[in-house]
């Protein structure tokens, strides 16, 4: 293993389990103008229990990170574990709100939020109960019988959080979930998530391009480098917990960390726009 | 001489021995010798056939006479210039299951054989078909009700060999080869042989001829004129060499079928090639007669509307 | 908004009042319109432009059909055309579902039987007739298995082309919550093949007649097909014009019935 | 990622190297096996399980083949009906896009056209034949018509189906832009309606055929139809089992290449 | 005109001669669980080249309003006006920026951006030129030819964004445009789109969740108020421009404005879900 280039070479040593791993994973894509290098090299480790949110500069890779995980696409060198398993085909241990638009659109809001439970052959009054509430949760009460076409964009990305979140999943894989809500609704829903996550210590990986989100929720945060991207920095964010989203920017910490993070973010600045091989 | 040959197209219903001259005509390369390049086109009926006729793509066709007066009494101008065949060239077979279940044996005279004919599934082209009329025709001779003692069931024409041949139906009239067919191969016996003149009443029927719209014979005399004595040739040398002239047909149009089988069925049907070529009036009424009995509403139509006897009086 | 109207301002139709009611009664009365003029110019066309011996005319044919409905004959004929095509098609159009389902589920399944079963649906059904009466007789059975076995392939093809567009990431999506193949067939990927799969019927249906008619012409006593060989034989034109625009009425109007259906399932639009 | 597969493990296949053309040829094997085991339970079959005067056997078929092929029969009828489908299916395809594009645009104008459409397509053609006669003769051009029709409707109501399905978003955000109908249909209609269209040519192609050889059989002294009615007519049915399996093959080839030229089409995915 | 309870009436006196009008506009959408009125006497006046940002809470109706003035919807009651002609079909003057993608799949991106510039019958060889620099303007240089399945979210927004920006229309509507993209990029674009706009001074109606942005772009920022939505404040920014997208936040009247729109929107917490009526 390679970690000479990793930053958070020294988290991995903390960690006791790791929950996640990438070693050395490669993803090339094709198309028309050549081969696109995505992801060289590319190792990262979480936790067992650990709320890891990534950022880094848009078409570096995330999604891909998260596809791979989730084994929705293969790579094409590097193995990848996931609770002691190598993911070599779909990967039905993570929650995966993903960036686009997933929501079955023949089925109501509730119908939707109520699949995995459907799959997990919950009985219907229990799973009724569930949704119901879950959908109240994220803000949705009222439109259980709403169909996707007839939500606004927050309100789909919120459909989606409540399907992903009722799964109750070892690891949960998030994709930019909440990108298009208000700052008042995002605060909310952040303190909500950090509630469910601290009850039940799940593994999260976490995808956004607010530096003050990711610091306000996660452990540690990584910076994803330009294409072809590795980890380029591994923040351990000293904030304690509990924390109450609306207090973390206040925290001593947080200065030096958004400062860090964002020098790491700007540094890309004149990044190489041609990258086909 | 092939390069004075006229092209001719002609219609027919199918490569049956309804049309028998003709085809004899055709193999025995008699229409080439007489100067005629002719075509056959197979149009699966009669009334295709006289579509093709009157919208204008053919202008000889060989047609059953009884389509001919139906269409003339529809308005429709088509007259029988030639005449093909002079017998109701429709023979009856049924299986020999069903002969032996109700006792039909070879021996017996005709009115017998339909008086036995009781509860058998007969199948007919369409009802009011020439089929169709013959079995009602021939089923009352025997003194049955052809509505009550029998089943009659409409079955497509090409299609009648097979059904017979798998059990589902137990017997039908139809021209040469696929009764002779069946008969030869042991499937089925005769019940009914109009061809050979055995049913009274059809006796030098004239059952089907060359047609073309009014007028043809005069404009196209020497076609027309080439035709009729090509026909009339083939038929005589139907009767003179039918041997021959079923290898020749066979050759010609039956390529897959057996020539035994070919040769035996036009030495057993020449005669109901017409011999010498008439188109006289009492034909016709005879024709028009059997349709009238029928409920057909052709009682207008006269003689000279459907008849151009003009090239056999010559 | 129910309307594809390209040109149309959008959507501003469907938000008047009872906006929609007028305008499926504006519908009818286009189609009454255009049924009008088109047999107002048939009638006048027939003997002036063309020969009623071919064309009939729709005066002779209303005559003939008021004839055979008085005499019953119509009514039964129909029924047991309809009878035969409506037992063929939920045949035909169950098995071409679950066909195609199977089929899609592996791309390997597909590409190698879709020659073969092109090549069988490519085949002309008439040409197999002695087959067709050998293994069903005569009975309704042929008549029923050829309305099948067209239904059959239009459902199956299209259903099949549904299948193969569902869009990969809603697949994908049930399969991370653990969804076994069964599950995304049920809630993925036939509510997305939909709209295929009604395509399908609409297609399958008015050839379900098709097929039973074409059998009913090879050997029968009864049905429409029946009918029409009948009236063809004696070159009674306005006969088989008369059994065809039953069957014509019977078709739309059972098309009509699967587009109802085909609207109220997607109420989620 | 080509593959369909719902349960095989995500792509992974997809990006091996030479994945695809291994994958072809195995397609291929299975294929040959499928075909294989096919004739040669035919083989068996006939003469032990059913009579060969029904269903005739492999040997004899290719037997024939080969006569006709020497004497070149094959050849020139076999052309004669691939050129009336193709100028069938040339008009009929071409008609039905664009008429289903006209009729797409407005809902009034399909609402109002599509019992008549669904009507006439669901007559029996056969029923039809004295007046394609009538009208268009014995020669190529009532093949072609009927080639032309069968294609018409399927392509049509496909293709109608796909201008229904198309995302209204992206009709939208083309009309702000200020594009016209015209561009609209180019841009969006036509290229989102492609997998419809391509179902619809998919599904018309082989009914082409079967529409020219119905003609064919109907009335004419050439091509397969002729061929296998003439067999018919002497009950040959190796000769009739031939010209099928002569038709059979082209077909089967075409719609191969239109799936190719779909998979081409559709390298966007 | 009601405009007692419309803080930005003031303003409105202020406005020589307004782009975009919306008077007593009322929209009810139908749905399985009844009516849902989305918005209510919404009045609101943007003046010619007015840079309007408006924010509100996720499903307030921020989409509805944009969809009305490109004439994609129409309203129930009340009247809208674009560029003094009445909205009452597709609307042409505008250039929209839609919140979903509405790329087209089945073109790369450069064909997706010339898209406009065919409608409009540019000639090849300046379309080219044209496209080729608005593609790499908003930093997609290298991925001309790939199709929109081939790129990230955010690529796929900056494609949008770069189909809409070339079209150069009399008035901009972008639905937020800059939601999934690192924050790096969106400081470079949201100056980019400065840029343009001061050369310019199209008439621009901005929506985002994010008050930062808002801040940094707006003449104004109006706050839509919860279902059944009104504008709740019109917050005309006392920043002088040119304005630097880095600097803005350390403007003296940031810190201001940022607190009354912060407050305006976090005034609407546990605002009602059960709205059906
Ligand atoms: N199917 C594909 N074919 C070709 N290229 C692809 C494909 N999917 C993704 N890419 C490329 O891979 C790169 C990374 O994509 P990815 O979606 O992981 O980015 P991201 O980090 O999630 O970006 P964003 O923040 O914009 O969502 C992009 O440059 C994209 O163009
Ligand atoms: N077609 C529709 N049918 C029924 N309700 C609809 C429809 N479109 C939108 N709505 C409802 O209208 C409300 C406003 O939607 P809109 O998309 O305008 O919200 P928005 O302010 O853009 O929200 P977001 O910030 O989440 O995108 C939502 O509550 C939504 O449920
Ligand atoms: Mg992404
Ligand atoms: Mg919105």
């Amino acid at each position: 293993m390679r970690v000479c280039h990793a930053p958070e070479a020294v988290a991995v040593l903390e960690i006791a389990k790791p929950a996640v791993e990438f070693k050395g994973v490669r993803k090339v894509f094709q198309s028309r103008s050549g081969p696109l290098e995505v992801l060289r090299d590319f190792s990262l480790t979480v936790g067992e229990g650990e709320f890891l949110a990534v950022v880094g500069p848009s078409g570096s890779g995330k999604s891909t990170v998260l596809n791979l995980l989730a084994g929705l696409d293969a790579p094409d060198e590097g193995v990848i574990t996931c609770n002691s398993r190598f993911v070599d085909g779909v990967n039905t241990d993570v929650g995966y709100l993903t960036q686009h638009d997933s929501l079955l659109p023949w089925r109501t809001v509730e119908e939707n939020v109520a699949v995995p439970l459907e799959i997990r052959g919950v009985p219907i009054a229990e799973r009724r109960e569930r949704v119901g509430a879950m959908i109240a949760g994220v803000g949705l009460k009222g439109f259980e019988r709403h169909y996707p076409s007839q939500l606004s964009g927050g309100m789909r990305k919120r459909a989606m959080l409540a399907r992903t979140l009722i799964y109750d999943p070892a690891t949960l894989l998030m994709d930019e979930p909440f990108g298009p809500l208000d700052a008042q609704l995002k605060l909310v829903l952040q303190a909500e998530l950090m509630r469910l996550w601290s009850e039940s210590r799940k593994t999260v990986i976490f995808v956004t391009h607010d530096i003050v989100e990711a610091i306000t929720l996660a452990d540690r945060v990584v910076v994803l480098s330009p294409r072809p991207s590795r980890v380029k920095l591994g923040e351990r964010i000293a904030i304690g917990r509990p924390r109450s989203v609306h207090d973390v920017r206040f925290a001593p910490a947080f200065e030096d960390h958004y400062r860090r993070l964002w020098g790491a973010i700007e540094a890309d600045i004149g990044r190489p726009q041609h990258d086909h091989q | 001489q092939a390069p004075k040959a006229v092209p001719l197209t002609i219609g027919i219903g199918g490569y049956t021995f309804a049309y028998l001259p003709l085809l004899a005509a055709k193999a025995t390369n008699i229409l080439l010798e007489e100067g005629l390049d002719v075509s056959l086109v197979n149009t699966g009926s009669g009334t295709n056939t006289l579509a093709a006729m009157l919208g204008g793509s053919i202008e000889v066709s060989g047609l059953v006479m009884s389509d001919v007066i139906l269409a003339a009494a529809k308005g429709q101008k088509i007259q029988a210039f030639a005449p093909l065949m002079s017998q109701y060239a429709s023979d009856a077979i049924i299986s020999v299951s069903a002969a032996k279940k109700v006792g039909i044996e070879p021996g017996m005279p005709l009115k017998e054989r339909m008086a036995r004919m009781k509860g058998l599934v007969l199948a007919v082209s369409g009802r009011g078909s020439g089929i169709d009329k013959l079995w009602r025709y021939m089923l009352a001779l025997g003194g049955l009700d052809p509505d009550r003692d029998v089943t009659l069931t409409v079955v497509k024409l090409d299609q009648m060999y097979s059904a017979l041949k798998s059990g589902q139906i137990d017997g039908f009239n139809t021209t040469a080869p696929a009764n002779n067919r069946a008969v030869d191969e042991g499937l089925a016996v005769w019940v009914a042989r109009p061809s050979q003149g055995e049913v009274p009443g059809l006796e030098n029927f004239l059952y089907t001829a060359l047609c073309a719209r009014p007028g043809y014979t005069a404009d196209k005399a020497d076609v027309a004129g080439k035709l009729t004595r090509g026909l009339a040739r083939a038929s005589q040398m139907l009767q003179d060499n039918p041997k021959e002239v079923g290898r020749l047909m066979q050759k010609e149009f039956f390529g897959q079928t057996d020539l035994q089988l070919i040769e035996s069925a036009v030495v057993d049907q020449r005669k109901t090639a017409a011999v010498p070529p008439t188109l006289s009036q009492q034909q016709f009424d005879q024709n028009l007669e059997f349709m009238v009995r029928f409920g057909h509403d052709v009682k207008g139509v006269t003689y000279r509307d459907v008849i151009d006897p003009r090239l056999l009086s010559a | 908004m129910t309307t594809n109207d390209v040109a149309a301002p959008a959507g501003r139709t469907g938000f008047k009042p009872h906006g929609r009611s007028w305008r499926v009664s504006r519908i009818w009365v286009y189609r009454l319109l255009f049924a009008v003029g088109f047999l107002a110019f048939w009638q006048f066309a027939s003997g002036r432009l063309a020969d009623p011996f071919w064309i009939s005319s729709p005066s002779a044919i209303f005559a003939r059909l008021t004839e055979w409905v008085r005499a019953g004959t119509l009514q039964h004929n129909l029924l047991i055309t309809f009878k035969e095509t409506i037992a063929g098609f939920l045949m035909g159009a169950t098995a071409g579902v679950l066909a195609a389902c199977v089929a899609g589920a592996s791309d390997t399944i597909r590409r190698t039987i879709d020659p073969f079963v092109t090549a069988i649906y490519g085949l002309p059904k008439v040409a197999l007739a002695p087959l067709f009466i050998m293994w069903f007789g005569i009975g309704m059975a042929p008549k029923i298995v050829l309305a099948a076995v067209s239904v059959f392939f239009l459902v199956f093809f299209s259903t099949l082309s549904g299948v193969r567009e569902v869009d990969r990431k809603m697949v994908d999506a049930l399969r991370t919550m653990g969804a076994d193949r069964l599950r995304i067939q049920r809630c993925v990927i036939l509510p997305a093949a939909m709209p295929w799969i009604f395509t399908g019927l609409k297609l399958g249906l008015p050839y379900g007649f098709v097929g039973a008619v074409a059998a009913e012409m090879m050997a029968s006593n009864a049905g429409i097909g029946f009918l029409t060989q009948n009236a063809a034989g004696q070159l009674d034109t306005a006969g088989v014009f008369a059994a065809l625009f039953a069957l014509m009425v019977v078709t739309s109007l059972l098309n009509e019935g699967l587009g109802r259906l085909e609207a109220w399932i997607f109420r989620w639009r």
